[in-house]
């Protein structure tokens, strides 16, 4: 269960300024939780501005804490939306 | 089978072409949804905004909306248009659109979808302000509060 | 003060004037609601229909109702033409505009204009079918059953 | 009280059709109320298909049965409405 699994976490908008960057390189190991995601990206340089509990997508669809990561998952950290 | 379509689109939205699109002799009641730039927010004065998205997710999850909502409305017609990119005050933002022999079904497939695209569709709005200034709406005041409904 | 007009029309209604005619820069939030002539009713093709109406009563009631309208949903912007004479399948026989800063009351003052009008509003419906007969609408079925809530 | 009232109705669509004609004459008595004018349209040759109670306008505004009618009152039996 030890066995690496890296993420790179797309990024938009408020978000993406924070980290100044589009996406972030984060290395989980299998078995990790979104949950698990968020917690490292939150320690990372940038994630001042991140509330406690971003949302997150997985695969284009919003993803609860609780969902297991794979390798090649597409993840988003989602900022609060606002179209219409 | 009835016409649905949904798109995200960086050029000009023309509602009247939405209303053409679903409109059918079938079809006796269409109503429509047009979200236009204000000119101002929050008390202060607009002069335009960005829309960024996440492209592929965003229409993933406007697809799904309009499929959601000709499911509980009774198979609608429905288009949909989102508008990406830079816009002035008073360019159109999002367009909806839907027919149905019943009213109340047109009525209410096109209050879903707004509803739901407002909570959904993952748009980001960088407005524009006369004092130069720029700021993402919902993001800077929304990322100081816990957003613990968010998963 | 905000824009509002509401008329008995015997020409074609085109839903895009009243869409124009509502918008502002101060009005994010635009709705329309456009009904038409369907090509059936209780299973009979129609071809066409003629609406008569009590014309000064039903001028004074459709103002009425937009008065209310206003009233009730904080004053939106609103267009409503509803059409007499002969019209065709697919002919537009009312057309509803409604805009407003914040949707739902762009929505609600529609909904309520549509809701009224089809309940008050005197006017009537002779259907021409394509067997060759001629029904007034609502008219010979209800007038078998007792109109108790008449007044 | 006895004093006549005139009272000319207007009709429109089936009820027009009905009595084949677009207003209809009535002569009531001082002090009567839109009860007792679809009462006196009702005996009328060509009520047969007039339901029960049917709607009645005073001046061009929807009237309870119980509404008193004076001279100049402009009447109208109203059919089912069938607009939008």
């Amino acid at each position: 269960m030890n066995a690496p699994l890296p993420v790179t976490a797309l990024l938009f908008a408020s978000y993406a300024e924070s980290f100044g960057a589009s996406s972030i390189e984060v290395c989980l190991s299998r078995g990790a939780s979104v949950a698990d995601l968020v917690s490292a990206i939150r320690s990372m340089p940038g994630a001042e501005r991140l509330p406690p509990r971003p949302m997150v997508a997985v695969n284009q669809r919003y993803a609860s804490y609780e969902q297991i990561l794979h390798p090649g998952d597409e993840v988003a950290v989602i900022p609060p939306v606002a179209g219409g | 089978m009835s016409h649905a379509r949904a798109d995200l689109v960086d050029r000009p939205i023309d509602p009247a072409t939405l209303l053409a699109e679903v409109a059918s002799p079938a079809r006796g009641a269409i109503c429509s949804f047009v979200g236009t730039v204000r000119d101002q927010h929050g008390g202060r004065a607009v002069t335009g905004l960005q829309y960024d998205c996440y492209q592929a997710m965003a229409e993933r999850e406007l697809a799904l909306i309009v499929a959601e909502a000709r499911d509980r409305f009774g198979e609608p017609a429905l288009a949909v248009e989102h508008r990406v990119g830079t816009l002035m005050v008073g360019d159109v933002a999002v367009a909806i659109a839907a027919a149905h022999a019943r009213r109340a079904n047109a009525i209410g497939a096109m209050q879903y979808v707004i509803e739901e695209l407002k909570k959904r569709l993952p748009i980001w709005k960088l407005e524009h302000y006369a004092d130069g200034t720029r700021e993402w709406v919902g993001g800077s005041s929304a990322m100081s509060e816990a957003a613990g409904a968010a998963a």
